[in-house]
């Protein structure tokens, strides 16, 4: 038998000037089950506390109401009071009697009235509570970073410095990502490479990161503090413990004229290669479907010179299990090729590069040792034309966001080719300069007005070859759509940044949501942007959504302290607001009839299937588990559940029903 | 004490208007593609050239919800308000026909088995019962193989019969059809000679003998024939609810607040909720031992118990049946068997 | 019709099938489900034009399902319960053979489901015209009338249950109905239980209805209570565009969603 | 007599922004009706349709059903289902002739404390002038009445 206890505030006056308190503390004394009601200044004033706590011993209480402020606000407060006297917490529930009644009421009986039945409908929930527990779920202290771009790599490097282990996971031979392709930053234009390699080496020495290259994700499962992932690492060829980087290989290789994808085409490279100088690790590999003897069977010139017998054309792709507690995506993003502008040539002008091309074309260590030279002819340009939101801000093209970096990139390369080309001239076309960051205004300002970048407001219509030079046609804006035709030697456009390839499949394998370009989505807009709405998986940097490289790191230390704050527990402890599975006695077993239309209503991927197996082994039965690592107690299963076999711990069927019927009866 | 009178076509409705009155009257009515008894104010409301109304008459005994009594919970306990028999109306069913009224007699054997039933005496007590004798039947009819006929007047308190002329002979039977007449007396002629009743009643042929009925089904209970009939019998409770004699039941609280009521429900042998344990055992596992339970008891259990079948032959749980288990088929194919 | 009870004695002698369900004569002039387990009883099945009952609730019925493998005969009806039971995990590839039997009489035997989507494939599901007249003329009153028309029916339901027996889709082992902590749904068979019962029933089915109407043809007081999840089924369809029974990996409409979901009512 | 009727009204919201709006219409001392009385869920996906079912045959003459917006879910896609769930249960009511005027539902975030007290506000007066929900109260009643 219930034995309820309930506590009227008066909330100073806050709740008292409308509620006549004593008599809602009255009525309720007289509700079945109800043995002690009283009413008190402050509730959640010690004294007030010690009422509760007092009434609990004296009264044997298994159900506590605090008639009082929201929820929201002091439900943890009574809860701990609860406890303190021996009470479990989740057996004590608030009636919201000042922020949506005392508040919003005038003085009166019909308040006064309502307050009681607001009590009345806690109290008959809080008969249907049953004590819960918090959940506690060990954590396993490595986190796995997907991506060695400069956000995954910041991430690694903060996890690591925090005493966890680190395991790097990257697609390509070697870490860098775009930043490493990049020639120098906005808006101090130091040195891309300069500030990164550091970074790079540090990760490759660092006794927490274990990495690896030429690696993927295969599958993964588990929850929270408990993933477990598969990554398949790719065969490279070459033997990393026997190789010692020599480079005697990469020299002697006779395919050699292999589109470098690190310099955007604009260079080659040979079938056995390390991608670029400051590769980590340092070591090449071999292009399998590039390299002569895995064409034609015959070859081997890589082999027969390598003094350390490292290369190994058996090598097979190696799939590695690991644990994990922690997950960081930061898979980088792509941007958009010019062969997907019909307007501007469908990519077949040499000389209308994209922006990462033009960064190699800037670049010391690029293919022109950062001369700024057109690809077709290897002139210098003498006047070049940038357009900014190629691609982007742009919903016929299917990308109507804004890829944000390009305004400071195209600034930039405006500004550097100023800085190589003294007589040339820059154009730029652009919708908007969106500058905002720190020295970002400045930045663009002295490109137009120090740098003379001549910048035009408008789109480019479209780009044609004409007498060796490229037209390009546009308007400008500013002068009322006077149509601008500029006979440019090289145009840049600055293509839109679009999620990476494959992005869906590892979102789907990770069970992390993704918006309609193929970014991963955040579990929170504005207060959960770093983490996913699977518990235990972080995102860091442009995986996300385009962003710059302050951003990426940024974000990245911000997923790194996510992991490191969970890292801080030996277990976590969750609010045991989770939905169950039903379970009974044979020959039913639970009512749930294993239609898994469940598994797709979840949003956080806490439902799996369970097998129920008899003595020997035999499925009778397939039904729905709700794994309480990972479900975050909205319910929505449980109203979907057709057969009612999935309930909601503190907002169950029956606590939710008795709730309607007391408010709608007295 | 039975008598013959005779009631013109003009009267009948006459006679309605006048029960009216001062009770409540029922009867057919006709209502979509649904026959049920409804009350009436006018005879021209009863449907007509039909055979069998969906529903049979039971709910005037033995309504599918019956309030046996209600309480109050209050702070100290519960407070029990009895049922008050005084509320149970009188009132006068017309047109229902033969075998539904020979299913009171039935009914009556249920309830009044050990305790007597004091709701279902006293409706059955103040409900009149003027009948209808059948000029139609169907396939499905079989009340003459099991001892009854269309023009059967056990159960009724009036049975009229509709001659070719439209006029109807009535037999009065009881009491309370002693009473009916009493109201208006001028509407009902005297008559001489015999009516010859049975001309005008269809003519429903005999499905099988039912002679030893009892021991050839009793000698069915571990055959095999009952195999098929679980797998397609698809356990609803159609058969039993709409049967004129089916009474078991189901007690149910239904509550509000803190008021109560305890209800008395339909409930059917053939569900398998109905004897499915709370440890998940179920003493009636398929639907086979449910359809034969159904058999056993109206043809076996009954008669041993209370001297009475349970089953008038009225057919509606073959029609209504959404899987044809066609229980005349049954018993016949029983009988032949055994 | 002879090939059907051909390949339903083969099926039977070979061991291909324990039982195959189909369809047999009934009472006078009725056809009803009939059980073919032996060569006998095969020769006894029959198909023609009566054959409009949907048959795919006994794939999953306690006493049938111990006898996989099974085979059916199908109609365009249970081929979509099949199908939509095989979406919802009730049925596995292998566990039965389904002898459809198309416009032209022919019997296709498909041994796998994905042969079923093929026969479905060619069929656009239409409601019958009878129903789509009674849906319209409801759709024509005014809320009022409907809730006449609606309550005086709901007053004649006895709560016996056919209409889900019945149901292809309704094969949960313990009915929402039956659940008692809470009470969702009154026992008894009042106005206002009857129409809880029948909301939560059609809500149950909506997004999985197949649109046999067998739940009305079942009903011994004839409410027409298909028109409920039909009606569901045919909004579904003109909102969401999606159609149930068809493909096996077909998604759950209610239990699915697309951000830009469209709905004018919510402020 | 039409005057005198309050009407009782049931609002089904969620935690995280309709509860929380609530929570701000008080702190803001907006005032409204207080006919309408909320029960708090995690998220209008836990919103049972039955639950609905239950208030109006318990004498609800009205019912509010309130969350987050889309897109703003607390757990991101529980107000997504619950959209699909309404579509298609106020197509049912409607096909019965239940009166789909007695049921608000509506989104309402954290932020929108006014709009609370408006929704609210309108929800009863609406209620006020279709009047007590006989139609449904005299099927949920002849139970008790006989």
């Amino acid at each position: 038998m219930a034995r309820i206890g309930v506590f009227i505030c008066h909330c100073g006056e806050n709740i008292s000037a409308t509620v006549d308190c004593a008599k809602v503390s009255e009525l309720a004394a007289g509700l079945p089950g109800v043995v002690y009601s009283t009413d008190y200044k402050y509730m959640c004033s010690d004294p007030g506390q010690s009422k509760i706590k007092e009434a609990i011993r004296e009264h044997n209480l298994t159900g506590v109401v605090v008639s009082a402020c929201s929820p929201r606000m002091h439900e943890p407060t009574f809860r701990k009071a609860c406890a303190e006297a021996g009470l479990n917490p989740y057996l004590c529930e608030m009636a919201n009697i000042r922020e949506h009644c005392s508040w919003v009421h005038e003085k009166g009986d019909a308040t006064t009235q309502k307050a009681f039945d607001l009590t009345r409908t806690l109290v008959e929930k809080v008969k249907n509570n049953h004590p819960l527990e918090s959940i506690k779920v060990p954590v396993n202290k490595t986190a796995i970073v997907i991506g060695g771009g400069v956000a995954g790599i910041q991430a690694s490097l903060d996890i690591a410095n925090g005493g966890h282990q680190v395991i790097l996971v990257e697609k390509q031979p070697s870490i860098g990502g775009h930043m490493s392709q990049l020639s120098e930053t906005f808006p101090t234009l130091d040195c891309s490479q300069c500030i990164l390699t550091p970074r790079m080496v540090e990760v490759a020495q660092h006794p927490n990161i274990t990495l690896y290259t030429c690696s993927e994700i295969e599958s993964m499962d588990g929850f929270i503090g408990n993933f477990n992932v598969k990554i398949r690492k790719k065969a490279k060829s070459v033997n990393e413990k026997l190789c010692t980087g020599c480079g005697l290989c990469t020299t002697k290789c006779p395919t050699k004229n292999i589109p470098s994808e690190f310099e955007q085409g604009l260079a080659n490279r040979t079938a056995i290669y390390v991608p670029f100088p400051q590769a980590v690790p340092n070591k090449p590999v071999i292009d399998r479907a590039n390299c002569r003897y895995f064409l034609t069977g015959k070859c081997k010139v890589c082999q027969k010179l390598c003094p350390t017998g490292a290369i190994d054309f058996e090598q097979e792709d190696e799939i590695i299990d690991v644990k994990a507690g922690a997950i960081v995506l930061a898979t980088g993003f792509e941007i958009k090729n010019t062969d997907f502008f019909p307007e501007y040539g469908y990519g077949k002008y040499k000389d209308v590069i994209n922006g990462l091309q033009f960064e190699r074309l800037a670049s010391a260590s690029g293919p022109t040792q950062g001369a700024i030279r057109r690809p077709s002819d290897g002139k210098t340009p003498e006047k070049v034309v940038f357009i900014a939101c190629a691609g982007s801000r742009d919903p016929a093209k299917g990308i109507p966001y804004c890829s944000k970096i390009c305004c400071m990139y195209t600034a930039k390369h405006a500004m550097l080719y100023k800085h190589k080309v003294h007589e040339g001239t820059p154009y730029v076309f652009y919708m908007d300069i969106r500058a905002a960051g720190k020295n970002y205004d400045e930045f663009t300002r002295r490109a137009i007005e120090e740098d003379g970048a001549k910048y035009i407001r408008g789109r480019v219509s479209n780009i044609y070859e004409k007498d060796g030079k490229l037209i390009v046609r546009g308007a400008d804006t500013l002068l009322g759509g006077k149509p601008v035709e500029i006979d440019a030697d090289m145009v840049v456009l600055a293509t839109a940044a679009v999620s990476c390839d494959g992005s869906e499949s590892l979102a789907q394998k990770l069970h992390v949501s993704y918006d309609p370009y193929k970014f991963f989505a955040e579990a929170h807009p504005k207060l959960k942007p770093v983490e996913t709405n699977t518990a235990g998986i972080y995102l860091a940097g442009a995986c996300q959504a385009p962003k710059d490289i302050p951003e990426s790191v940024a974000a990245a230390s911000g997923a790194a302290a996510k992991v490191i704050c969970l890292f801080s527990n030996d277990e976590l402890t969750r609010e045991p607001i989770v939905a169950k599975v039903n379970r009974m006695p044979p020959p039913i077993f639970s009512t749930c009839m294993g239609c898994e239309m469940c598994i797709s209503i979840c949003p956080y991927q806490a439902i799996d299937k369970e097998n129920i197996t008899n003595r020997n082994g035999e499925v009778i039965k397939t039904i729905a588990k709700i794994n309480p690592g990972l479900c975050q107690g909205c319910g929505t299963c449980v109203a979907f559940c057709k057969s009612k076999s999935i309930d909601l711990e503190g907002y169950s069927n029956k606590q939710v029903y008795e709730e309607v019927l007391a408010l709608l009866n007295n | 004490m039975s008598k013959i009178k005779k009631l013109s076509k003009e009267s009948f409705p006459l006679l309605i208007k006048k029960i009216s009155e001062t009770q409540h009257v029922y009867g057919p009515v006709s209502q979509g593609k649904r026959i049920s008894y409804q009350r009436i104010s006018s005879a021209d409301e009863l449907a007509s050239d039909f055979i069998i109304p969906d529903m049979s008459a039971k709910s005037f005994v033995f309504p599918k919800i019956e309030k046996l009594f209600s309480y109050t919970k209050n702070k100290d306990g519960v407070e029990v308000q009895d049922i008050n028999l005084d509320n149970i109306p009188h009132r006068v069913v017309v047109g229902i026909r033969p075998c539904d009224a020979a299913g009171m007699e039935s009914l009556k054997a249920i309830f009044s088995w050990d305790p007597s039933d004091p709701i279902f005496e006293t409706r059955l007590k103040r409900t009149t019962f003027i009948g209808l004798a059948c000029n139609q039947a169907d396939d499905y009819c079989f009340c003459t193989s099991l001892g009854g006929s269309p023009g059967d007047t056990k159960g009724s308190d009036i049975l009229l019969t509709k001659t070719d002329t439209g006029d109807y002979i009535a037999e009065i039977l009881t009491s309370k059809g002693e009473k009916i007449v009493t109201l208006a007396p001028d509407l009902f002629q005297d008559v001489e000679g015999d009516l010859q009743k049975e001309k005008f009643l269809a003519n429903v042929p005999k499905r099988f003998d039912n002679s030893d009925l009892q021991n050839k089904i009793n000698a069915a209970f571990n055959t095999d024939v009952f195999d098929e009939y679980a797998m397609r019998c698809m356990g609803c409770s159609a058969c039993a609810f709409v049967c004129p004699i089916c009474a078991c039941f189901d007690i149910q609280d239904e509550t509000k607040g803190s008021k109560g009521q305890r209800v008395r429900l339909w409930d059917s042998c053939g569900a398998k909720l109905f004897t499915l344990h709370t440890s998940g055992h179920n003493p009636r596992e398929t639907q086979g031992a449910r359809w034969r339970q159904r058999l056993m008891h109206k043809f076996s259990y009954m008669p041993e118990r209370l001297e009475v079948r349970g089953c008038v032959g009225c057919g509606r749980c073959s029609r209504r049946c959404p899987v044809d288990m066609n229980i005349a088929e049954s018993l016949n194919q029983l009988i032949i068997d055994n | 019709m002879g090939a059907i009870n051909e390949i339903a004695a083969r099926l039977l002698e070979t061991g291909e099938a324990k039982v195959v369900i189909g369809y047999g004569e009934g009472s006078f002039g009725s056809v009803r489900p009939a059980f073919a387990r032996n060569q006998e009883e095969a020769e006894k099945l029959i198909y023609d034009k009566r054959c409009t009952q949907n048959l795919a609730m006994y794939v999953y019925k306690k006493e049938i399902s111990p006898l996989r493998k099974l085979a059916i005969v199908a109609n365009v009806s249970t081929l979509r319960g099949i199908i939509r039971l095989a979406s919802e995990n009730q049925i596995k590839n292998g566990d039965i053979i389904t002898l459809y039997i198309n416009e032209l009489g022919e019997v296709i035997e498909c041994k796998a489901l994905s042969e079923i989507e093929i026969c479905l494939a060619e069929i656009t599901p239409e409601i019958k015209p009878e129903d789509k007249e009674l849906i319209d003329k409801l759709d024509a009153m005014t809320p009022q009338e409907r809730w006449n028309f609606w309550i005086s029916e709901m007053e004649s339901c006895i709560k016996c249950y056919a209409c889900r027996q019945a149901c292809p889709l309704c094969y949960c082992t313990q009915c929402a109905v039956e659940v008692n902590q809470p009470q969702w749904i009154p026992v008894a068979a009042n106005t206002s239980g009857n129409l809880e019962w029948h909301i939560t029933r059609a809500m149950h089915l909506s997004g999985r209805c197949v649109e046999c109407g067998q739940c009305g043809e079942a009903c011994p007081v004839n409410i027409p209570i298909h028109l409920l999840p039909i009606k569901l089924a045919e909004e579904i369809k003109n909102i969401y565009g999606t159609v149930s029974g068809m493909k096996i990996q077909e998604s759950n409409t209610l239990s699915t969603f697309k951000p830009d979901d469209k709905e004018n009512f919510i402020g | 007599m039409e005057n005198d009727f309050e009407p009782k009204i049931v609002a089904f919201v969620c935690n995280w922004c309709t509860y929380a709006g609530a929570d701000l219409t008080g702190t803001s001392r907006i005032k409204y009706s207080p006919n309408v009385k909320i029960i708090r869920f995690p998220c209008t996906g836990r919103i049972d349709f039955m639950l609905l079912l239950k208030a109006f045959s318990n004498g609800a003459d009205g019912v509010i059903v309130s969350g987050c917006h889309p897109n703003d879910c607390h757990y991101t896609s529980g107000n997504f289902h619950a959209r699909r769930r309404w579509v298609v249960f106020r197509t049912l009511l409607d096909f019965m002739g239940i009166d789909i005027n007695r049921i608000t539902f509506t989104w309402v975030s954290a932020a929108e404390g006014a709009k609370w007290a408006e929704v609210v506000n309108t929800t009863a007066s609406k209620i006020k002038e279709l009047g007590p929900y006989e139609a449904y109260r005299k099927i949920t009643n002849e139970i008790w009445e006989s």
